[in-house]
C-alpha cells in the first residue's frame, strides 16, 4: 500500500472537489432517501386508511390545525439564505487561504503531461475515450446526454411524486437516473481522476503510479474473434451485433415499462413518441456499460467495423 | 448535542409534533452569530497572510536595515581614521595650502564681479515683469496688424503699434535712481543686462577655474589613497538604512526579459560595502555577492540574478518557491557546488574561461577522460566532421571536374567539326574558358587535400590504436585487463565495462584475431639504470606516472606505467618510444581498410609511409600514416629508446604467468566479439580494424541540462527519488555519474538491453564537475546578443587553449600567471637551484618570440635535421621539447594564440633596426667579451660540444627568435619580466634617458650618447654564428 | 430689505461690530434668535430619522414586524423580489431544498466578482498570460486569494449545479408544469461546465494547456464537421475549416485560442448565462413557486384515464 | 388573524431578550466589519507592489556634448531638454505646469511656447505669458564616475511663486 502516492493524488488541490463529492453525493442519497422512505410510509398508511387520506395534511412535516400554512419570507426565508451564504464565505475563504490555485509549468506543446488529464469534471467523458471512439465519446455522447436529460420531462408520464420525495411511486424513474448519474457519470469521474495513473494506465488505489508499467492490452474487434476480418461482411456482421444489442435491450426496457399493474397504466398513456424517446436513451444508455464489459472482460475494442466510422 | 445526533437520524415521521409552530419559534441567532464570528475570523487570517504569511521579504528587510546599520557603526571609526590619516598627510595639506592660495588671489576681482552680477539681477528684477508684458502685448498686436484683412482695422492697428513703442516706462531702482525708457530703450537695456549678465557669469567661472581644479585634484588625491568608503560615505550608508522603505525590489530589463526580486531578500548582495555573514551576525542571506568581479563583468542591472543562478526571479511569497525549489519551476536554483552551471549556456564556446575551475575542470575531463568518445557535444572531438565535409566536398568537387572536362572534349569536338571559321573560333574560346574553370576546381581540390592531409594528422583518439595488439600485447593479458581495468591500473581512463565471461572472451579474440600482422623489428636490451635516469629526466613524467598510492610519481594525463611490463612486447615498446606516431601499416580512410605491404609491392611501389609520402597505392588520396595518439615524439635516439625500454619492461607487480588464454584464436567467436564491440561502442575511444568510422553510441550532450525530467529515465527509481527528494536533473546525473547502471537496478533486461555506459569509477570531484557541467548545458534561455561569442584574438585564444588542452601543454609549461604550478614543476628532481633546469614558463611568450620562428620551432623543436637529438633553443637542458606532429593549422592556432594571449598585435612586423656602425660594433664586442660581461659563460650558442654545460637560451638565435624591444625590456630588467631567473639584473643602469651598462665601463664606451642596452639589442640582432667563432677564438 | 442671515453670522465682521456698541449685539443676537431655533428643530427632526424625507425616499414602508411590512420588505425591494412575498411553510426547510439551487446563485456572482477584478491584472496574449498570474500571486495585493477563491468557487458551483439537479429530479419538481424550466437547468449546467472549461487554459500554463488540447481534440472528430469525425473529410472537412478550427482560431491551441477563451470565459458565457438565469428564475415564480414539498398524491388517486 | 410575529428569537417570556439583542448587534457587527474590510482590500487591490515602467534615470552623454543654449535632442526619448549656459548646465523637463502638455521650443522667439493653452517660457523655462502658474520644472542631474551626465526625470525641483525656488538646490544643476 502506498500511502504517499495516495496523498499525491488526494492533496492535489484540483482533485478536492472530488474528494468533496465523495462525501457530498452519499451524504445527499441518505438525506433524500431518508425522506423519500419517510413519505413512502406515509403514503402507505393513507392508502391503507381512506379516512386518514381524507383528514391528513399528507406531508410528513409536523403540522397543527392554526398553524399558517404559508409563511413570510422575510424574515423566516431569508434568515436562512443569509447563513447559507455566510456559510459558503466562509469555507471558500478558508478553501482559498489553505490551497493555492495550480499553476504549473508554461504551456509547452513539445511535452505533454503524463498523465494529460481533461478538467475533471470531464473526466468521465476522457474515461469514455477508452471504449469508444472520439467522435462517440466526445461529440455524440455528451450530445444525447443533454438530449436525454431535456427529453426527461417528456417522457415520463407518471404524474405522481410531483413535488415531494418518494421511491414507491417512482422506483423506475429514480433507479433509472440514479444508474445514470452515479454510475456512468460520477463513477466514471472518480475512475478517471484516483484510478487512471500514467499513461491513463488502470491503478488501484494505493498502487504507485509507475511511468513505466507496462500492461496487457491488445485489442481487438468482436468480429475478428470469428476470425472474420474482410470488408463488407466485417461491417455487416458487426452490425448485425449491434442490431441485435439493441433488440434485446429495446426488450428489456419494454419488460421494465410493463412491470407491473402500476407501470402499465403509465406505459398505456404514453404516445408513440414518447415510447420511442423512453426506448432510444435508456437502451443507449444502458449500451455503455456493456461496451465497457465487452472491453474490460474480452478486451474487444470494436463491435462494429466500417471504412468511416467504427463502434 | 447527543440527542441532536439522534434526531438527526430518527425517522422523521415518528417526530413529535412540537406544541408551538417551529418555524415560527425557531431562532436561527446563533447559529447567525457563530457564523459570521467564523467570518471575520476568516477575514483575519486573510488580512494576516497578505501582510506577512505571503510577504517574508518584509520582516528579512526590517532585520536587514538594523543588522546593516550596526555593521556600519562598526567599521565607521576604522574608516574615519584612515581618512583623516590621508588628510593629514603632507602630500594633501600642500594641495590644501595651494587651493586656500588660488582662492585669495581672485577674491578681489571676484568680489567686484559678484557685485556688479548683483546690482544687474536687481535691476533685471524691476524690468523683467514690465519688458514681458509690453513684448508680449506688442508682437500680439503685430500679429493682429499681419493678419487682419480690412484697411481700416489695419490701420487702427497701425497706430496701436506705435502706440505701444511709443509708450514710455519708468522704473525705480533699489539703488535709487530712476529712469523712463521709451519700448525700444527698454528692450535694448534688457538685452544688454542680459548678454552683461552671462558676460560676468562666464568671467566668474573662468576666474574660479583654478580653485575649482585644485579641489578636484584634492578629492583625486583623497581617493586614490582610501582603501573603501569615505566616513561621509558610510554615514550616507547609515542614513540610508534609516530611510530605507519596505518594498519589493526588483531589476527588470525589458530585452532580457527579466524580471528579478531576489534582492528584495538578499539585500546586500550589491551593497557597496563588503557584508559577510558574520558580520551580518550569521545571516548569511544578508551577506554581500561574494565575486565582486563577476558583477563588475557582468552588471546585475542588464544580467539580473536568474540568468546565472536560475531559481523564479518574480517569486516573493517563500523562499521555497522564490529559488524555484517547487515541481513546477523548470529552472530550480543551483546548489554551492554548482554555481559555475549558470557560465556556461553563454560562455559554452568558451575552453577556458578564466577563474571558473570546475567549468575548466569538468571540460578537461569530459575531453581526456572520454566523455566525447561517445556523447556528441558542441565544440568537442570535430575532427572526424570536418573529415567527413571535407569527403564530401571533394567528392563533388570532383564529379564538377570530370563533367566540365567533358564538357571541353565535346566543345573541341564542336570547334573541329564547324563549318564556319566564326563558329569553331567560338566554340574554341568557350572551351579555353571552361578549361579555366578546371585550375579553379583544381586549385579548391588541392586545398581541400591538404586540410584533409591536416585533419587526418590532428584527429585524435582517446585510447590506443587496437589494432597493434598482436605485435604490442601480451596476449592472456588482454581479457583480464578489459574484464577490470581499474583492477590493473588504478584511476586508468580506460572504464569498466559490465561483461559477461563470454562477451569478454568475445571481444578479446575479436580484438585479438582483428589485429595486424606486421612483425615489428626485435630490439637487443638497453640498459635499465640508464633508461630509468632518461625517464625521469627527459619530461615523460609530465604527462604518465609510475608507482602507485602514495609513490605515484608523475601526471595523469596519460597512463601510470607500474605495471606496463606485465602487458606489452618490448620490442614494441622500444619502437613506440621512440616513435609513438609509428604505425605498422597505413589506414586508407577513403577505401576503409589498412594498406598492406602486399598493395605497396603489387604496385612495384616501396613500403614506405610518413607525412612526407602519404599518398595511398591504391588511388589518388591521403592515407593515415600516423597513430591518432597524442603522445609526441621524444626524438630519442635508438639507444635511449631502449634504455627506458627495458627499464619500463621492468616495471612488474605480478610476476606470476597469465592464465593461458587459448579462446583468442577461436575464430568461432570472431563475428560476435565484432557485434560486442560495435554495441560496447569501444571503437568510440580506439581504432579497430573494420570499425574506423563508427558514430557516437551515446546521446549528444550538448543541451542534456534542460531536458524535460520527465525524459530522464530514472527508470524503477522514480519513487524513490521522489520519495529521497533527488528527483531532479542533479540527482539524476550525480547518480548516473557515480554508478552508470543504476537505472537498471530491479529491472530484468537481457543483456544487450542493459545500459551501456560503463564505470569510470570517478571520484566525487569529478562527479561535481561533470554534473555541474552537463546542469549548466541548456538551451540558453538569454537572448544570444548577451551571449559570448569570442572573435578576433579572444578566439584565438579558445582555439589555442582546445590544443594546450589536447596535447597537455600545462603539463610542462606555464601559460597564465594564475595557472598553479606544473606537474614537473612538483616532480622531487626539480628542487631549489635545479628550476632552471625546467621547461620555460610560457607567460608573455606572444610579447618575446617572433610568431613566425615559433612555427619553425614547433613543427620541430630540434630546428634542425642534422642533429634532431637534442632541444634548438635550450640545448642544455635535459627535459625535451618533442615533437608533436602538429598540422600546419594547428602549428599556425598555436602562434596566434601566444601573440593573442599577450595581446599583441598581428600580423608581426619586425622593426628595422639602424644596422652598427663599425665602432658600435667593436664596442659591442668588447662587451660581450670582456669577463665583466660574461654573456656567452650562460648562453649557449648552437655549438654542440660546449652547449650542454651552459645554462641559458641560444644566442645565435636571438634575431629570428625574439622581438627586439622586448629583448631589450630582458636586458634591462629579467628579474621583473621572471622573477628567480638566472639572468642577472642590473646590468645597466638609467643615467638622464639612456640605459648605460654598469658592471664595467670600457674605454671604447667614452663619449658614446646613445643607449646602451639598445646597442646590444642590434648588435644581438645581427649576430651570427661568424661573429660567433670570431669571438670566442677572440677569447 | 431682509437681512441676509449668512451675512450677520459672518465671522469677519462681528468683531467690528462688538466694537461699536453693546446695542449691536442685542441686535446681532435677536437676528440669530431664529436661526438657532431651527437649528434645535432640525436635530430633533434628526433624532427620529425615519420621518425625514431622505429615509422616506429610500425605505417606502415601515421597518416594524407587521405582516404587511414583512410582505412589502420583499416586494418592494429589486433583490428580494425574485422571491413571493410568503412561501409554502415548508419549502424553507434545507431538508426540502438542500439549498443548492440558491447557493449555486450564490457562487456565481462570487465568481462574477473575482473575475472581474482579476481582469484588471491579466492579458490575454501568449506569454505574458503566465507571467501576470505570476505577478498575480506575488506582488498584488490579495490577488492570489482572489485567484484562488475564483478557481475554487467554479469548482464548488459545478458540485453544487450538480447537486441541485439531482434534488430537483429526486422531487420530481421536473414535472408538470416544469418542463421546460428543467430544459433551461439543463443548458445552465453545461453554460456552467463551459465557462469552468474556457477559464482553463487561460493562465496558459501545462494544465490548461493540455486540457483544452484534450478537450478540443474530441471536437476535430465530430461527425460530417471535424476533419477526423466520421464523413468529415468525406465533406471536405480539414484543420483548417472545421469545427475545433471555429474553437480555437487555428489549427493548433495558441494565441488565437487562448483569446477565444478570454472572450467566451469573461463576457459571451456569462451574458448567456445570466439571461438565461432570469428566466430560470422568473419561472420559478410563475410555475408557482418552488414545487414543494406538496401533500402526497395517492396511486388510488390516479386520474380516471389512467385506469385501463 | 395571525399571532404576534416575533423574529430571530423564540418568543418564550422567560428567554431573555438582551442577550440576543446583543447576539444581533454581534453578528450585524461581524457582518458589516468584514464588508467594510473587503471594500478596504479591494482598494488595497487596485495597488499593485511593483510596476514595469522605463527607467526614470538615465545617461545622455558628456557635458562637452552640449553648447551652450537649449538643446532639444532627448525631446523625443526622454522628454526633456538640456540647457546649459556660463554658469553650468540644467534639465527642463518638457511638461507646460498649466496641464501638463508638451511645450514647443520656438527657436526664433527663444521661447518655450505651448501648445494647449499658450503658456510661454523663455530659453530657461521661466513662464512669462499664459496661465502657466510656475516656470517649467527641472529633472535632477549629476555626473557619474566616468563624468557622464545622468538624469533622473523621477526628482523635480519645483519654483512655484510664494514658495522657495529649488532651481538652486544639489542636484538641479551643475557647474561644468
Amino acid at each position: 500500500m502506498d500511502w504517499v502516492q495516495l496523498w499525491e493524488i488526494v492533496s492535489l488541490p484540483d482533485n478536492l472537489p472530488i474528494v468533496f463529492m465523495i462525501i457530498l453525493i452519499p451524504f445527499f442519497m441518505w438525506y433524500g432517501f431518508r425522506q423519500a422512505f419517510a413519505n413512502d410510509r406515509l403514503i402507505g398508511r393513507l392508502e391503507a386508511d381512506p379516512a386518514l387520506a381524507k383528514t391528513h395534511h399528507r406531508k410528513v412535516e409536523p403540522f397543527r390545525e392554526g398553524w399558517d400554512p404559508k409563511v413570510h419570507v422575510w424574515p423566516y426565508l431569508l434568515r436562512i439564505e443569509l447563513l447559507a451564504a455566510i456559510i459558503v464565505t466562509v469555507i471558500l475563504m478558508v478553501w482559498s487561504i489553505v490551497l493555492d490555485a495550480p499553476l504549473e509549468e508554461p504551456a509547452n506543446p513539445n511535452l505533454t503531461m503524463n498523465p494529460a488529464k481533461a478538467p475533471w469534471y470531464f473526466l468521465g467523458l476522457q474515461e469514455m475515450l477508452v471504449y469508444f471512439d472520439p467522435w462517440i465519446a466526445g461529440v455524440v455522447m455528451p450530445t444525447l446526454i443533454l438530449m436525454g436529460l431535456m427529453a426527461i420531462p417528456y417522457a415520463d408520464k407518471n404524474p405522481l411524486g410531483n413535488g415531494y420525495y418518494t421511491f414507491r411511486q417512482r422506483k423506475f424513474a429514480i433507479s433509472a437516473f440514479c444508474f445514470g448519474f452515479l454510475v456512468l457519470w460520477i463513477l466514471m469521474i472518480l475512475i478517471g481522476t484516483f484510478i487512471r495513473g500514467p499513461g491513463w494506465m488502470w491503478f488501484w488505489p494505493g498502487e504507485t503510479w509507475d511511468h513505466h508499467k507496462l500492461v496487457f492490452e491488445t485489442n481487438r474487434n468482436l468480429v475478428e474473434i470469428f476470425g472474420i476480418t474482410a470488408q463488407p461482411l466485417a461491417g455487416i456482421v458487426g452490425g448485425a451485433a449491434v442490431g441485435l444489442y439493441f433488440a434485446i435491450a429495446g426488450a428489456v426496457c419494454h419488460k421494465l415499462i410493463t412491470w407491473n399493474a402500476f407501470t402499465i397504466r403509465i406505459y398505456s398513456q404514453m404516445t408513440l413518441t414518447q415510447y420511442l424517446i423512453y426506448q432510444f436513451f435508456m437502451t443507449t444508455m444502458l449500451a455503455l456499460p456493456v461496451k465497457i464489459l465487452l472491453r474490460l472482460l474480452f478486451r474487444i475494442k470494436y463491435v462494429m467495423v466500417t471504412p468511416w466510422f467504427n463502434i | 448535542m447527543v440527542q441532536y445526533i439522534k434526531k438527526l437520524f430518527r425517522k422523521l415521521d415518528d417526530a413529535p409534533i412540537p406544541e408551538k409552530d417551529p418555524i415560527v419559534h425557531s431562532s436561527l441567532g446563533m447559529p447567525l452569530a457563530i457564523s459570521a464570528f467564523l467570518l471575520i475570523l476568516s477575514l483575519i487570517w486573510a488580512v494576516y497572510m497578505e501582510t506577512a504569511g505571503l510577504r517574508p521579504w518584509r520582516a528579512y528587510q526590517e532585520e536587514f536595515g538594523q543588522l546593516y546599520q550596526n555593521a556600519l557603526k562598526k567599521i565607521r571609526p576604522q574608516r574615519a581614521a584612515e581618512a583623516g590619516a590621508i588628510r593629514n598627510s603632507e602630500g594633501y595639506l600642500t594641495l590644501q595650502e595651494e587651493l586656500q592660495q588660488a582662492e585669495t588671489d581672485v577674491q578681489s576681482q571676484l568680489s567686484t564681479v559678484e557685485g556688479e552680477e548683483q546690482n544687474i539681477r536687481e535691476r533685471l528684477a524691476v524690468l523683467t515683469k514690465p519688458f514681458a508684458d509690453a513684448r508680449s502685448e506688442l508682437q500680439a498686436t503685430i500679429y493682429r496688424w499681419e493678419t487682419v484683412k480690412s484697411e481700416s482695422v489695419g490701420e487702427r492697428l497701425s497706430h496701436e503699434v506705435e502706440a505701444l513703442r511709443a509708450k514710455s516706462f519708468s522704473f525705480q531702482f533699489l539703488d535709487g535712481d530712476s529712469v523712463t525708457y521709451t519700448y525700444e530703450e527698454l528692450e535694448n537695456t534688457f538685452n544688454g543686462l542680459k548678454n552683461r549678465q552671462g558676460e560676468l557669469q562666464a568671467e566668474k567661472v573662468s576666474l574660479l577655474r583654478r580653485p575649482t581644479e585644485m579641489r578636484s585634484e584634492m578629492n583625486a588625491y583623497m581617493n586614490d589613497r582610501l582603501t573603501g568608503l569615505t566616513e561621509t560615505q558610510i554615514d550616507g550608508l547609515i542614513n540610508k538604512t534609516e530611510t530605507m522603505g519596505v518594498f519589493i525590489r526588483q531589476i527588470h530589463n525589458e530585452e532580457m526579459n527579466l524580471v528579478d526580486r531576489c534582492e528584495s531578500c538578499h539585500m546586500g548582495a550589491r551593497e557597496p560595502v563588503d557584508l559577510s555573514a558574520d558580520q551580518m551576525d550569521g545571516r548569511s542571506l544578508f551577506a554581500s555577492h561574494p565575486r565582486r568581479d563577476l558583477l563588475a563583468i557582468h552588471d546585475p542591472e542588464t544580467f539580473g540574478c536568474t540568468p546565472c543562478h536560475n531559481g523564479n526571479g518574480i517569486g516573493t511569497v517563500s523562499p521555497v518557491r522564490a529559488h524555484g525549489k517547487y515541481k513546477h519551476w523548470l529552472r530550480p536554483l543551483y546548489d554551492k557546488g554548482n554555481f559555475e552551471a549558470g557560465c556556461i549556456q553563454c560562455h559554452r564556446l568558451d575552453r577556458h574561461l578564466e577563474g571558473a575551475h570546475t567549468f575548466n575542470a569538468a571540460k578537461d575531463a569530459f575531453q581526456h577522460r572520454g566523455c566525447m568518445g561517445c556523447h556528441a557535444y558542441e565544440g568537442f572531438d570535430t575532427e572526424p566532421a570536418q573529415m567527413r565535409e571535407v569527403h564530401k566536398n571533394l567528392q563533388d568537387l570532383n564529379a564538377d571536374r570530370i563533367t566540365t572536362q567533358i564538357a571541353v572534349e565535346r566543345l573541341l569536338e564542336k570547334g573541329d567539326g564547324a563549318e564556319t571559321n566564326e563558329e569553331a573560333h567560338l566554340a574554341y574560346t568557350e572551351a579555353t574558358r571552361v578549361t579555366q574553370s578546371i585550375a579553379t576546381i583544381d586549385a579548391d581540390l588541392a586545398r581541400l587535400n591538404v586540410r584533409l592531409d591536416e585533419l587526418l594528422m590532428e584527429r585524435k583518439r582517446p585510447g590506443p590504436n587496437l589494432k597493434e595488439v598482436r605485435n604490442k600485447l601480451t596476449k592472456e593479458w588482454i581479457p583480464k585487463w578489459i574484464s577490470n581495468p581499474q583492477a590493473f591500473r588504478p584511476n586508468t581512463k580506460m572504464p569498466q565495462f559490465r561483461l559477461k565471461k563470454a562477451e569478454i572472451e568475445a571481444i578479446s579474440a575479436f580484438l585479438w584475431q582483428s589485429g595486424v600482422n606486421e612483425p615489428v623489428a626485435s630490439q637487443p636490451m638497453g640498459d635499465a639504470v640508464s633508461g630509468k635516469g632518461l625517464f625521469d629526466s627527459k619530461g615523460c613524467l609530465a604527462c604518465h606516472s609510475v608507482g602507485e598510492e602514495e609513490d605515484r610519481l608523475g601526471g595523469d594525463f596519460a597512463a601510470n606505467l607500474s605495471r606496463v611490463g606485465e602487458k606489452t612486447n618490448y620490442d614494441y615498446l622500444v619502437r613506440w618510444i621512440h616513435n609513438p606516431k609509428e604505425r605498422s601499416l597505413p589506414y586508407d580512410p577513403v577505401l576503409k581498410h589498412d594498406v598492406t605491404r602486399e598493395d605497396y609491392e603489387t604496385r612495384g611501389l616501396p613500403f614506405q609511409f610518413d607525412p612526407e609520402n602519404n599518398q595511398s597505392p591504391l588511388g589518388n588520396h591521403s592515407l593515415q600514416v600516423q597513430n591518432s595518439t597524442v603522445m609526441p615524439n621524444l626524438r630519442l635516439t635508438w639507444e635511449e629508446s631502449r634504455d627506458i625500454g627495458t627499464y619500463l619492461a621492468a616495471l612488474k607487480k605480478e610476476t606470476a604467468p597469465l592464465p593461458a588464454a587459448p579462446f583468442l584464436e577461436d575464430t568461432k567467436l570472431f563475428e560476435r566479439g565484432r557485434f560486442l564491440t560495435r554495441h560496447y561502442g569501444c571503437a568510440g575511444c580506439h581504432e579497430i580494424a573494420g570499425l574506423e568510422d563508427e558514430g557516437k553510441i551515446g546521446t549528444d550532450l550538448t543541451v542534456e541540462g534542460s531536458k524535460p525530467l520527465e525524459r530522464l529515465d530514472f527508470a524503477l527509481l522514480t519513487h524513490e527519488a521522489k520519495h529521497d527528494g533527488w528527483y531532479n536533473h542533479k540527482g539524476f546525473f550525480e547518480r548516473k555519474l557515480k554508478k552508470p547502471a543504476i537505472y537498471d537496478q530491479g529491472k530484468i533486461k537481457r543483456d544487450l538491453e542493459k545500459l551501456r555506459m560503463p564505470d569510470f569509477h570517478l571520484d566525487d570531484k569529478d562527479v561535481d564537475q561533470l554534473t555541474t557541467f552537463l546542469l549548466g548545458s541548456v538551451e540558453s534561455i538569454v537572448p544570444p546578443q548577451f551571449h559570448n561569442t569570442p572573435s578576433g584574438q579572444r578566439q584565438d585564444v579558445q582555439t589555442g587553449w582546445d590544443l594546450v588542452k589536447k596535447y597537455n601543454c600545462m603539463g610542462c609549461h606555464q601559460f597564465t600567471p594564475g595557472q598553479s604550478k606544473t606537474v614537473m614543476a612538483e616532480l622531487p628532481f626539480y628542487g631549489g637551484s635545479l628550476a632552471e633546469k625546467l621547461p620555460p614558463s610560457l607567460v608573455g611568450q606572444g610579447a618575446r618570440t617572433n610568431p613566425e620562428w615559433l612555427k619553425r620551432f614547433l613543427k620541430n623543436p630540434a630546428l634542425n635535421s642534422a642533429s634532431p637529438h637534442r632541444n634548438g633553443v635550450r640545448p642544455y637542458l635535459d627535459v625535451r621539447m618533442p615533437t608533436f606532429a602538429l598540422s600546419d593549422n594547428e602549428v599556425g592556432t598555436l602562434a596566434r594564440f601566444f601573440q593573442a594571449l599577450s595581446k599583441q598585435p598581428t600580423p608581426y612586423i619586425p622593426p628595422e633596426l639602424a644596422p652598427l656602425t663599425n665602432r658600435e660594433r667593436s664596442m659591442a664586442r668588447e662587451l660581450f667579451t670582456s669577463n665583466a660581461a660574461p654573456c656567452l659563460r650562460c648562453h649557449a650558442t648552437g655549438d654542440e660540444h660546449t652547449d650542454p654545460e651552459k645554462i641559458a637560451p641560444n644566442l645565435s638565435l636571438v634575431k629570428a627568435r625574439l622581438k627586439p624591444d622586448w629583448t631589450q625590456r630582458w636586458l634591462v630588467h629579467p628579474e621583473i619580466i621572471r622573477p628567480g631567473t638566472a639572468m642577472p639584473s642590473g646590468l645597466f643602469r638609467r643615467e638622464g634617458d639612456r640605459w648605460v651598462f654598469s658592471l664595467a665601463n670600457f674605454r671604447s664606451f667614452k663619449g658614446y650618447t646613445k643607449d646602451e642596452a639598445e646597442l646590444v639589442v642590434r648588435y644581438m640582432f645581427e649576430y651570427t654564428p661568424e661573429e660567433q667563432r670570431r669571438l670566442t677564438r677572440g677569447r | 430689505m431682509v437681512k441676509d442671515p449668512t451675512n450677520t453670522s459672518n465671522p469677519e465682521e462681528e468683531p467690528e461690530k462688538t466694537r461699536r456698541s453693546p446695542s449691536v449685539i442685542v441686535k446681532l443676537r435677536e437676528a440669530l434668535q431664529p436661526l438657532l431655533e431651527k437649528g434645535l428643530a432640525d436635530l430633533k427632526a434628526a433624532k427620529d430619522y425615519k420621518k425625514t424625507q431622505v429615509w422616506k425616499s429610500v425605505f417606502r414602508h415601515k421597518l416594524d414586524e407587521t405582516p404587511r411590512t414583512r410582505a412589502l420588505a420583499v416586494l418592494t425591494n429589486v433583490f428580494l423580489h425574485l422571491h413571493p412575498a410568503k412561501v409554502n411553510r415548508d419549502a424553507i426547510k434545507f431538508r426540502y431544498t438542500w439549498g443548492m439551487g440558491g447557493i449555486s446563485f450564490y457562487l456565481f456572482i462570487v465568481l462574477t466578482l473575482t473575475g472581474v477584478f482579476l481582469m484588471f491584472y491579466y492579458h490575454p496574449s501568449k506569454g505574458q498570460a503566465y507571467i501576470d498570474i505570476m505577478f498575480l500571486e506575488n506582488d498584488v495585493p490579495f490577488g492570489s486569494l482572489l485567484r484562488n477563491m475564483h478557481r475554487w468557487a467554479a469548482h464548488a458551483m459545478i458540485i453544487t449545479v450538480w447537486l441541485h439537479m439531482f434534488r430537483v429530479f429526486l422531487t420530481g419538481s421536473y414535472k408538470t408544469p416544469r418542463e421546460f424550466n428543467w430544459g433551461i437547468g439543463v443548458v445552465l449546467l453545461v453554460l456552467t461546465l463551459l465557462l469552468s472549461f474556457t477559464g482553463y487554459l487561460l493562465p496558459d500554463d501545462q494544465l490548461g494547456f493540455w486540457a483544452i488540447t484534450v478537450g478540443t481534440g474530441m471536437a476535430q472528430a465530430t461527425p460530417l464537421l471535424g476533419h477526423e469525425g466520421p464523413f468529415g473529410p468525406e465533406l471536405g472537412m480539414t484543420a483548417f475549416n472545421d469545427i475545433r478550427f471555429a474553437l480555437l482560431g487555428g489549427s493548433i491551441v495558441d494565441a488565437n485560442a487562448l483569446l477565444r477563451a478570454y472572450i467566451w470565459h469573461c463576457i459571451a458565457i456569462p451574458l448567456i448565462l445570466s439571461v438565461l438565469l432570469a428566466v430560470h428564475f422568473w419561472r420559478v415564480r410563475k410555475d408557482g413557486s418552488i414545487s414543494g414539498p406538496s401533500p402526497v398524491i395517492l396511486e388510488s388517486e390516479m386520474k380516471k384515464k389512467y385506469k385501463i | 388573524m395571525p399571532e404576534k410575529f416575533v423574529t430571530g428569537k423564540s418568543s418564550s417570556p422567560d428567554r431573555d431578550k438582551a442577550s440576543s439583542i446583543k447576539r444581533r448587534k454581534f453578528t450585524f457587527a461581524c457582518l458589516f466589519g468584514f464588508l467594510g474590510a473587503g471594500l478596504l482590500m479591494t482598494m488595497r487591490f487596485f495597488f499593485p507592489r511593483t510596476l514595469f515602467e522605463p527607467k526614470t534615470t538615465f545617461k545622455i552623454g558628456y557635458p562637452g556634448d552640449f553648447g551652450f543654449g537649449v538643446d532639444t535632442r532627448f525631446q523625443e526619448k526622454h522628454r526633456i531638454w538640456v540647457v546649459r549656459n556660463a554658469e553650468g548646465m540644467f534639465i527642463i523637463y518638457a511638461r507646460c505646469t498649466h496641464l501638463g502638455c508638451t511645450p514647443d521650443w520656438v527657436q526664433g522667439e527663444s521661447k518655450f511656447k505651448c501648445p494647449c493653452h499658450g503658456s510661454g517660457y523663455d530659453s530657461e523655462g521661466i513662464n512669462f505669458e499664459g496661465p502657466a502658474p510656475r516656470p517649467m520644472d527641472r529633472a535632477t542631474l549629476s555626473l557619474d564616475a566616468q563624468g557622464e551626465i545622468v538624469v533622473d526625470v523621477s526628482r523635480l525641483f519645483q519654483c512655484p511663486p510664494g514658495a522657495p525656488c529649488q532651481f538652486n538646490a544639489p542636484g538641479a544643476f551643475i557647474r561644468v
